[in-house]
C-alpha cells in the first residue's frame, strides 16, 4: 500500500501519465469530433499509423519538425477525407469503411516505408521534440517536472483540448456540428449543409488522430516501427465514450488511462514477483470497462452516429 | 388581404420511383393571406411544400417569390439556403429538431455565419424574446430540445421560421401534436401576423381549423391540384368531395348498455423517468361494450397509462384486473394473451417493423401461434395468406403483402395494425391518439372500427388529444392531469377544457414519491 | 565463381527486429559478395508460414531460411515434402534428417559477460531490465546476464518488467523511466526504446543482440552481439558444395564460433574491470567456464 | 446539382457484375503501387491468378483461408443483423481456441466420435461466453458493446498470454508460450492428403445454410430481424428484446469461438498467441460485403481470400514488399464497397428545368 501511495505522490509518475496520454488526447479528441457530426471513425487506427509514419518521414526529409507535424495532419486528413466520402454523401456503413480505412492506411504506410527504405536493420532517427524547459515554471515544486517538462507536443494537445472545447460550445460551427450529430435534418431545415458540416468533421477529427500518432514518432520516440501504434487508436474509441462525448471529460480518460498504464509499469516491477504481470498490463482495459459500465446510464449519445442521410430522402 | 402576389408555383412536379407525387401543380399565395392546402394522406401536399423550400428538387416547374420590392424573382431550387434568404419559412410536419441543444441554439442555428468565433446570443435571445411576447408563443429558451413536450417543440418549430423574419410561412401540420386550445391560441397570432404582412399556407386535416381560420382553400388529390375555393363559400361537405372525390361516411354512436368491467385498475401507480410520464394512485374501471375517453394534454400521464395498458410499464404499486383476473406481471406478452389490442401513438416508432414486410408485421403478436409456426419454423403460406385476407378486408392498400411496410402511408400503416388487432377479437383495447395525422376518410375509417369493436363486446380506452373525438366516441370520459385521473361528470368542452389545464380538482394534488424514485 | 544458391527467407516480424536484423545481415552481406540470391518475406503471420515455405519450395529455392518456434511440427512437414531444399531454421527443437537444421541465438556468454559490465558499474546495486515477451530466447540472455552481474557483485538487484510487445519503443521507454525511478541506474536494453530513457536520465544501458553505441554514444557501456554470419556461410557453403545435412547449427552462435561477441565502450568502464571481463572471455573461450543455460521467466528481485 | 437516388429496379446481371466489376477495378488499381515498387505489372497479375487458382495447392490454401473468415463473418452477420455490434470476434476466436486446447489436447482420453464434438461444443461455448459478457452490460446497465467488446479483445489477448505463459503451456514446448498439441483424435480431419484444407470447412459451410435458414424461416430469425430493425416495435409485440439479444449473443460468440476451433483443431494443432491474423476483425468487413446474408458471407469470404493469398503470393514471386497483399486487400474492399453503393443508387446531375417567368 505504501508503495502506491509513494507512486501516487511522485512527480515522475503524473509526468509519464501525461506523457502516455498526449497521444490518447490527440486520438480521443478527433474520435470525439467525427462522432459529434454523426460519423464513427473506426479508421482512426490505421490515421495513428499514417500519422506516425508521415511525420517521421517528413522530418527525416528535412521538413523540420513542424513541418512533419504538418504533414501528419494534412495525410490524416486525406484518409478522413475518403472516410468522409465513404460515409456522408455516400452514406456506406461506418464501421466497415473504417476497418478498410484503417486497412489501406495501415498497408499503405507500411508499403510506403518499405519501398522507401528497403534494407534499413536499424530504423533512423529522427532529431525529436525535446522537454520544453521553460525557466522558472520548470523548477516548480511537483507542477514543474509534471507539466513543465513535456515537449511542445503535449502542450498542443491541451491546446487542442481547449481549441475543441472552445469550437464545439462557443462558435456557430459547433453548435451546427452537435446539431448535425443529432438530427441531420434539423441543420438542412435551417440552410445548413449536413455534408459539409460531417465531411469537415471528420477531415478535422481525422487530421487531430494523426497527430496522436505522430506524437510516437516525433515526441514519445525518435523513429518509426511496424506495428508501434499497438492499439492506441482502438483505445480512443472506448474513450470517447467514456467522455460522453465532451472535450474536458477527454482529457480526463486520457490522462486516467495514461496513469493506469504508467501505475502498470511501476506496479510490475513492484510486486512482479507476486502477481502476473498480465494482471496489470490488463487493468487499464478492464478498468476502462468498469467505467464504462458506471457511465454508461449517463451517456449521450449524438443520435444520429452511425446514420447516414440523403437528401431528398426518408 | 391585398392582391398582390408573394409567390407563385409554376407547373411543379416531383415523382419518387413509380409514385408521381406532383403532377405539375401550380399555387399562387398573395400578400397577407392564408391558404390552407388540403388532401388525403399521400396526396402530395408535403412534398410540394418540400420542393417550395428546397429539402426536394423538382423534376419540372419553378418557383417565384416576391423581393422586398414586390417583385417576382425565380428562386434557385433545391437549396433551403435560397428559401430562407428570399423570406420563406417552413414548419416541417415531422420536427427537424436537435434534441440535445436547447430551444435558443435551434431557433438561432444557421443564420450566424459559420466561421465567426465568438456569438452574440444577446441580440439573439432579446430578438427571440420580442417574438415570443408578440406572438403569446413560449418556450423555456435554455432547456434542451429533447426534455420539451411536444407541443413546446412545435412551438420551437415555429418560432424557429419567424425568427428568420419571414415574409412567407409554410406550415405542414402544425397542430397535428397541439390541443385546441393551443391551435386556436396559435391561429389567433398567426392571423395577426397576417394583418402585418404575413403570408401563410397551412396543411391540416383538421377541417374545423380550416374553416376557422383559412381565407382560400386549395386540394390536391393524387399529386394534382382539384381545385381551389374561397373558404366563405366552403363546409365540410364540399370539400371533403374535393379531397377524396365522394362524401365521406356518417359515423353514428348508439347508446349501449355497458357489461362486466373488462379493465379494472385499482390504486395503480407508475414511475417514469418524470412526473410527465408518471401515473399516481390511478383508479379506472372500463366495461364491455364502452369507449372510455381519456382526455388531457399531453405529457400528463398517458404514456404511463398507454405503458401500462401495452404491458410495457410496470406498475409500482397497485392491482391490475383484466376480466376478473387479476395480471400477475405486465408484461407485453401477458397483455396480448389476456386479450389486450393495442393501437400504439407512435405507429412508426412502436407499432411497426418498417424493414420487415407488412405479412410479417401482421403476425408479429403472435409468434407463438400454431396457426404461424409449427416446431420454431415460420407458416410462410399461412402467414402470407393471413396478410391477404386481412389487407382485403380492411382495405389496407399499399405495394403488397410482400412488400416492406415502411412503404405504406401513413393511414394505411394504421389500419394494417387496426387489422392486427381487431382480428384478434380483443376483449379490451387501447387506441392511443389512433387517428392523429389521419386524413377525415382514414380517421373515420378507425372510428367506424372502434364503434363496431365495441359493438362486439371489447370495452376501449381512448387516448386522444382531440377533444371533439373523444366527446364524439366515447361514452365516459376522464380527465388526466398531472398524472391523476378524473371523471368528468359533464359533457361540456369548457369545463372539460378547464379540467385538463387543472384548474378544477377535486382535491389537492398530492405530492407523491413517482418524482422522488 | 560458382552459381549463386537460391536463398529465401521466411520472417514473423519486419526486418528491423533485432533478431532478425541479425539473419537479414548476414545473407544481405552474401548476397552483396555474390554468393547468393536472397529473397525474403517479412511479416508473415504463423497462420500464413506454411504456405510461404511451400511457395518458396515450389520456386525452386535451395536454401530456406526462417524462424519456427510457432510451428515445429508443420515446418518439419514440409521439409519432409521438399527433400531436395535445404531448410536452416531457428527453433527450439532438433534438427531432422536430411535437410532440416536449426540455429538460435546462443548468445549467453558474451550476455554473461556484459552482465559483468553491469555489475561492476551499478552504484545503486540497482539494474533494470526491459523485456518484450518472457521467451525462452530472451529468458535465457537475461538470465545469462544476472550470473553475470552477480558474480562481480552479490548486492546487486534486478526490476525486471515485460511490455508484451515486440515493437512498441514508447512502452519500453516508460517502462525504462519507471525503472530508473524506482533507483536503476544501469538499464538492460533488451527494446527499442530503453537506450533512449537512459539517454535521456544519464544513465548507463547494455546492449543486446545488436551494438547500438553509435547512436548512443556515451551510454552504451558493453553489448552482447550476436553474429549470424558464422551460421549462414557454413550453410551456404555446404548447399553450394551439395553436402547440405540436417544438423543443429547453434553451436556457431557461441562465442567460439564467432557467433557472439561481446563489445565494451573501454572509455566507459575502469580498466580494472575490463581487464576482469577479458579474462573471463578467455577462459570462456578456452571452454574453461560454461555460463548457466536457464529458460525460465526472470522476475524482479524483492 | 448532384443528387444520389435510389435505383428503381435493377436486374440480377446488374447486381452480381457490379461487385465483379468494382474488384476488376480494385486490382487494376493495384498497378499503382506495383509500379511505385518497379515490378512489371502484367507478369504481377499473372503471379496474382497462379498464386490462388494456379495449382490445387493453392486453390487449397484459399480454401484455407476462408474458412475462418467464414465463421467469422457469419458471427459479425448475424449480431449486425439485430444491431449488436459484436466487434469482438477475435477474442471471442481465441477463447474458442483456448476451451479447444484445454480439452483436447490431452484433458480427456476419448475416441474421435466423442472427442471432436466435446471440443466443438466447449470452443463454441467459450466464444459464447465471450459474447454473452458484453451483451449482458448492454441489457443491463447500458454499456456500449462496441465498446466493450473491442475493449474484450485486448483483455482475452493478455489472458492468453498468462494461460500460455502458465496453466496451458506446453510443457514439452521448451519454454516457448504455447499449448500442448491437440490429441490425433481431437483433430479436424483434412479434406486432401498433404494439403491444408480441412474438414472445418465443411462445417463453416453447413453453418453458413443453416444460419441463412434459420434467419428467413424460423421463428427465432424473425425475432432476431425484428429486434434489430425496430427493437421498442418488437418489444411492444411482446417479443422478449432482451432475451433475443442474448440468444443471437450466444450464436454470435458461439461461431466466433468455433472459428478458433477450426484454426486450432484443424490447421495448427495447438495454440500461439497469433493464431489469427485479425480473422474477427475481418470478418466484419466480410459480413458487411456480404450485405449481411449467411450465403453472401460465404461468398465475400472467398473473396477476400482469394484477394490476400494471390496478392500475397504475387509479392513474392515478383520480390516486392509483402505489405503489398493487405494493401490490395483493402483497395479492392473499398472499391467494392463503393460498388455495392452503386448497384442500390445511382448519382444524377440535375439542372433544374428553365419555366417562362411570368
Ligand atoms: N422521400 C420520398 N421518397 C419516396 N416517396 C415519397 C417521398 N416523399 C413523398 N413520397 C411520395 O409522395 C407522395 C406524397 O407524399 P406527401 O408526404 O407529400 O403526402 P402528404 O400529402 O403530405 O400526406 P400527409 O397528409 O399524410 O402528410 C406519397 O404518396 C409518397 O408516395
Ligand atoms: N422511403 C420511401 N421509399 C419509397 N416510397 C416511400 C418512402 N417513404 C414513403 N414512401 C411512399 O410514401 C407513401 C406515403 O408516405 P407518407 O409517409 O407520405 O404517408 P403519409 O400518409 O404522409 O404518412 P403520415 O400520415 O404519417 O404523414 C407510401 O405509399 C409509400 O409508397
Ligand atoms: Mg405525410
Ligand atoms: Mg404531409
Amino acid at each position: 500500500m505504501m508503495d502506491i501511495l509513494n507512486i501516487l505522490m511522485s512527480e515522475s509518475f503524473w509526468a509519464a501519465s501525461l506523457r502516455i496520454a498526449t497521444p490518447l488526447i490527440f486520438g480521443v479528441l478527433g474520435a470525439l469530433l467525427c462522432e459529434k457530426s454523426g460519423v464513427l471513425n473506426l479508421g482512426i487506427e490505421g490515421i495513428f499509423v499514417t500519422g506516425a509514419m508521415v511525420g517521421w518521414m517528413a522530418v527525416w526529409l528535412g521538413l523540420g519538425l513542424w513541418g512533419g507535424v504538418l504533414a501528419a495532419a494534412v495525410a490524416g486528413a486525406a484518409f478522413g477525407l475518403l472516410h468522409a466520402i465513404l460515409t456522408v454523401p455516400l452514406g456506406l456503413s461506418q464501421h466497415v469503411s473504417g476497418l478498410g480505412v484503417t486497412l489501406f492506411a495501415t498497408s499503405l504506410s507500411y508499403f510506403t516505408y518499405r519501398t522507401a527504405l528497403p534494407t534499413v536493420s536499424s530504423p533512423p532517427k529522427i532529431e525529436s521534440f525535446r522537454a520544453l524547459d521553460i525557466p522558472v515554471l520548470s523548477d516548480l515544486p511537483f507542477l514543474g517536472p509534471v507539466l513543465f517538462q513535456q515537449t511542445a507536443f503535449t502542450w498542443l494537445a491541451l491546446l487542442m483540448v481547449l481549441l475543441v472545447w472552445y469550437v464545439l460550445n462557443r462558435t456557430p460551427l459547433g453548435v451546427a456540428i452537435q446539431a448535425v450529430g443529432d438530427n441531420p435534418d434539423s441543420v438542412d431545415a435551417q440552410g445548413l449543409s449536413v455534408y459539409g458540416l460531417r465531411i469537415g468533421a471528420v477531415v478535422a477529427g481525422s487530421a487531430l488522430m494523426a497527430l496522436g500518432g505522430a506524437f510516437l514518432t516525433m515526441s514519445a520516440f525518435d523513429s518509426f516501427f511496424f506495428g508501434m501504434v499497438n492499439g492506441r487508436g482502438w483505445i480512443c474509441i472506448a474513450l470517447v465514450i467514456f467522455a460522453s462525448w465532451r472535450p474536458g471529460k477527454a482529457l480526463l480518460g486520457a490522462l486516467l488511462f495514461g496513469a493506469f498504464d504508467a501505475l502498470q509499469v511501476r506496479l510490475q516491477t513492484e510486486v512482479g514477483a507476486l502477481v502476473p504481470s498480465q494482471v496489470f498490463i490488463a487493468a487499464p482495459y478492464v478498468l476502462s470497462i468498469v467505467a464504462l459500465v458506471i457511465a454508461a446510464r449517463r451517456a449521450d449519445y449524438p443520435r444520429a452516429l452511425l446514420t447516414p442521410w440523403f437528401k431528398g430522402q426518408r | 388581404m391585398t392582391d398582390t402576389k408573394v409567390l407563385s408555383l409554376n407547373g411543379l412536379s416531383k415523382r419518387f420511383g413509380s409514385v408521381i407525387a406532383n403532377d405539375c401543380v401550380d399555387l399562387e399565395l398573395h400578400k397577407g393571406e392564408v391558404l390552407a392546402l388540403l388532401g388525403e394522406n399521400g396526396a402530395g401536399k408535403t412534398t410540394l411544400m418540400n420542393m417550395l423550400f428546397g429539402h426536394y428538387m423538382p423534376d419540372a416547374g419553378t418557383v417565384e417569390v416576391a423581393d422586398e420590392a414586390g417583385q417576382m424573382q425565380a428562386l434557385p431550387l433545391g437549396h433551403p439556403q435560397a428559401a430562407l434568404a428570399a423570406g420563406i419559412g417552413m414548419v416541417h410536419q415531422h420536427f427537424a429538431l436537435a434534441e440535445n441543444l436547447s430551444a435558443l441554439n435551434n431557433i438561432v442555428l444557421g443564420s450566424e455565419r459559420l466561421s465567426l468565433l465568438r456569438r452574440d446570443l444577446k441580440a439573439a435571445r432579446a430578438k427571440i424574446e420580442r417574438i415570443m411576447q408578440h406572438t403569446g408563443l413560449t418556450v423555456t429558451l435554455d432547456t434542451p430540445v429533447g426534455r420539451l413536450s411536444v407541443g413546446e417543440r412545435q412551438r420551437v418549430e415555429i418560432l424557429k421560421a419567424l425568427y428568420r423574419d419571414v415574409r412567407i410561412l409554410v406550415l405542414d401540420e402544425p397542430t397535428a401534436v397541439l390541443t385546441p386550445q393551443e391551435a386556436d391560441t396559435l391561429f389567433e397570432n398567426i392571423g395577426a401576423m397576417t394583418r402585418e404582412g404575413l403570408s401563410v399556407i397551412f396543411i391540416s386535416h383538421k377541417l374545423r381549423e380550416v374553416l376557422a381560420f383559412s381565407q382560400r382553400i386549395a386540394v390536391l388529390r393524387h399529386g394534382k391540384k382539384v381545385g381551389e375555393i374561397a373558404t366563405a363559400e366552403a363546409d365540410e361537405r364540399i370539400i371533403a368531395r374535393m379531397m377524396v372525390g365522394a362524401d365521406t361516411p356518417e359515423t353514428a354512436r348508439q347508446e349501449m348498455t355497458p357489461g362486466a368491467p373488462v379493465l379494472t385498475l385499482q390504486d395503480v401507480s407508475v414511475t417514469g423517468r418524470s412526473k410527465r410520464d408518471s401515473l399516481t394512485g390511478a383508479n379506472l374501471t372500463v366495461h364491455a361494450h364502452e369507449i372510455l375517453g381519456i382526455a388531457g394534454v399531453s405529457g400528463n400521464g398517458q404514456s404511463a397509462l398507454a405503458g401500462l395498458i401495452s404491458g410495457l410499464n410496470r406498475p409500482t404499486s397497485g392491482r391490475v384486473t383484466l376480466a376478473a383476473e387479476e395480471v400477475a406481471q405486465v408484461t407485453p406478452t401477458n397483455m396480448i394473451k389476456a386479450g389486450v389490442g393495442r393501437i400504439p401513438e407512435d405507429r412508426h416508432h412502436d407499432g411497426m417493423v418498417g424493414a420487415m414486410s407488412v405479412a410479417e408485421n401482421m403476425v408479429i403478436e403472435r409468434l407463438s401461434d400454431p396457426e404461424v409456426q409449427s416446431a420454431g419454423f415460420l407458416k410462410k403460406d399461412a402467414i402470407t395468406a393471413n396478410a391477404e385476407k386481412l389487407t382485403a378486408d380492411y382495405d389496407v392498400r399499399g405495394p403488397g403483402v410482400g412488400a416492406r411496410a415502411r412503404l405504406l402511408s401513413g393511414g394505411n400503416i394504421q389500419k394494417m395494425i387496426l387489422a392486427r388487432v381487431f382480428e384478434q377479437s380483443p376483449k379490451l383495447i387501447l387506441a392511443n391518439q389512433p387517428t392523429r395525422g389521419l386524413d377525415m376518410l382514414a380517421a373515420s375509417e378507425v372510428a367506424r372500427r372502434l364503434l363496431e369493436a365495441r359493438a362486439a363486446g371489447a370495452g376501449i380506452v381512448l387516448i386522444s388529444e382531440d377533444l371533439d373525438e373523444i366527446l364524439g366516441l366515447a361514452d365516459r370520459v376522464v380527465v388526466i392531469h398531472d398524472g391523476e385521473m378524473i371523471e368528468a361528470e359533464t359533457r361540456d368542452r369548457e369545463a372539460i377544457g378547464l379540467m385538463m389545464a387543472g384548474e378544477v380538482t377535486p382535491h389537492e394534488p398530492q405530492q407523491s414519491g413517482a418524482e422522488t424514485q | 565463381a560458382a552459381e549463386a544458391v537460391k536463398v529465401a527467407a521466411i520472417y514473423t516480424l519486419p526486418v528491423e527486429q533485432q533478431w532478425i536484423s541479425r539473419i537479414h545481415k548476414a545473407l544481405n552481406a552474401a548476397a552483396e559478395r555474390g554468393d547468393i540470391e536472397y529473397v525474403f518475406s517479412e511479416n508473415v503471420a504463423n497462420t500464413d508460414y506454411e504456405r510461404v515455405m511451400r511457395e518458396y519450395a515450389e520456386q525452386g529455392k535451395q536454401l530456406i531460411v526462417g524462424e519456427v518456434f510457432g510451428l515445429e511440427r508443420a515446418a518439419r512437414k514440409v521439409a519432409k515434402d521438399y527433400p531436395e531444399t535445404a531448410f536452416l531454421m531457428g527453433s527450439s527443437f532438433g534438427a531432422v534428417a536430411p535437410n532440416f537444421s536449426v540455429f538460435d541465438n546462443w548468445i549467453h556468454e558474451p550476455s554473461y559477460l556484459s552482465g559483468m559490465v553491469a555489475g561492476a558499474a551499478t552504484e545503486s546495486n540497482v539494474i533494470g531490465m526491459v523485456g518484450g515477451y518472457a521467451i525462452p530466447e530472451v529468458n535465457r540472455l537475461m538470465h545469462a546476464f544476472m550470473d553475470g552481474a552477480r558474480e562481480v557483485n552479490p548486492e546487486v538487484k534486478f526490476i525486471v518488467n515485460f511490455i508484451d510487445s515486440w515493437y512498441d519503443p514508447p512502452k519500453a521507454k516508460e517502462s525504462a523511466f519507471a525503472m530508473m525511478d524506482a533507483g536503476a541506474d544501469i538499464m538492460y536494453a533488451e527494446r527499442f526504446g530503453v537506450s533512449d530513457a537512459a539517454v535521456e536520465r544519464g544513465v548507463k544501458a547494455i546492449g543486446n543482440v545488436i551494438d547500438t553505441s553509435g547512436d548512443y554514444p556515451g551510454t552504451i557501456l558493453a553489448s552482447a552481439l550476436w553474429h549470424m554470419e558464422a551460421t549462414i556461410d557454413k550453410a551456404v557453403a555446404s548447399v553450394a558444395s551439395g553436402s547440405f545435412e540436417a544438423s543443429d547449427y547453434g553451436q556457431y552462435s557461441f562465442m567460439a564460433y564467432g557467433g557472439g561477441s561481446l563489445v565494451m565502450d573501454e572509455a566507459l568502464i575502469s580498466a580494472d574491470v575490463v581487464e576482469k571481463v577479458r579474462a573471463k572471455e578467455a577462459d570462456i573461450l578456452g571452454g574453461m567456464f560454461r555460463v548457466n543455460v536457464n529458460d525460465d521467466r526472470p522476475v524482479s528481485d524483492n | 446539382m448532384i443528387r444520389i437516388e435510389p435505383r428503381a429496379a435493377t436486374s440480377q446481371a446488374f447486381k452480381l457484375g457490379l461487385p465483379v466489376l468494382s474488384a476488376v477495378i480494385a486490382l487494376l488499381a493495384a498497378a499503382i503501387p506495383l509500379a511505385f515498387a518497379g515490378a512489371n505489372i502484367l507478369t504481377a497479375y499473372g503471379e496474382m491468378v497462379k498464386g490462388v487458382f494456379g495449382s490445387l495447392f493453392a486453390v487449397s490454401e484459399m480454401l484455407t483461408r476462408a474458412t475462418p473468415l467464414i465463421f467469422t463473418g457469419l458471427a459479425a452477420a448475424l449480431a449486425f443483423r439485430a444491431r449488436l455490434w459484436n466487434i469482438g470476434a477475435e477474442g471471442q476466436l481465441y477463447l474458442g481456441a483456448m476451451a479447444a486446447v484445454a480439452i483436447g489436447a490431452g484433458a480427456i482420453e476419448a475416441p474421435s466420435y466423442i472427442l471432436v464434438p466435446v471440443i466443438i461444443v466447449m470452443g463454441c461455448a467459450a466464444g459464447a461466453a465471450g459474447m454473452v459478457v458484453p451483451t449482458v452490460l448492454k441489457t443491463r446497465f447500458g454499456a456500449d458493446e462496441v465498446v466493450t467488446t473491442l475493449l474484450l479483445n485486448f483483455i482475452v489477448l493478455i489472458f492468453l498470454q498468462y494461460m500460455l505463459e502458465g496453466p496451458l503451456k506446453d510443457p514439452m514446448g521448451m519454454g516457448w508460450p504455447q499449448s500442448a498439441p491437440i490429441l490425433d483424435e481431437g483433430t479436424l480431419p483434412g479434406l486432401m492428403t498433404r494439403m491444408r484444407v480441412h474438414s472445418g470447412l465443411i462445417i463453416a459451410l453447413v453453418a453458413a445454410a443453416v444460419a441463412q435458414v434459420m434467419l428467413s424461416r424460423s421463428v427465432w430469425g424473425f425475432k432476431l430481424r425484428a429486434v434489430g430493425e425496430n427493437a421498442p416495435a418488437a418489444r411492444h409485440a411482446g417479443i422478449g428484446v432482451d432475451r433475443t439479444l442474448l440468444s443471437v449473443a450466444i450464436v454470435s460468440g458461439g461461431l466466433a469461438g468455433m472459428a478458433g476451433v477450426s484454426e486450432v483443431a484443424g490447421l495448427k494443432g495447438y495454440l500461439t498467441a497469433d493464431l489469427s491474423p485479425g480473422f474477427g476483425y475481418t470478418g466484419i468487413v466480410v459480413a458487411m460485403l456480404a450485405g449481411l446474408s449467411p450465403v453472401g458471407v460465404v461468398v465475400a469470404a472467398l473473396f477476400i481470400a482469394s484477394v490476400f493469398v494471390g496478392a500475397d503470393s504475387m509479392s513474392r514471386s515478383m520480390g516486392v514488399s509483402s505489405y503489398l497483399a493487405d494493401l490490395i486487400v483493402s483497395m479492392s474492399l473499398l472499391c467494392v464497397l463503393i460498388g455495392g453503393f452503386f448497384a442500390r443508387y445511382k448519382i444524377t446531375r440535375s439542372a433544374p428545368t428553365k419555366g417562362e417567368a411570368s
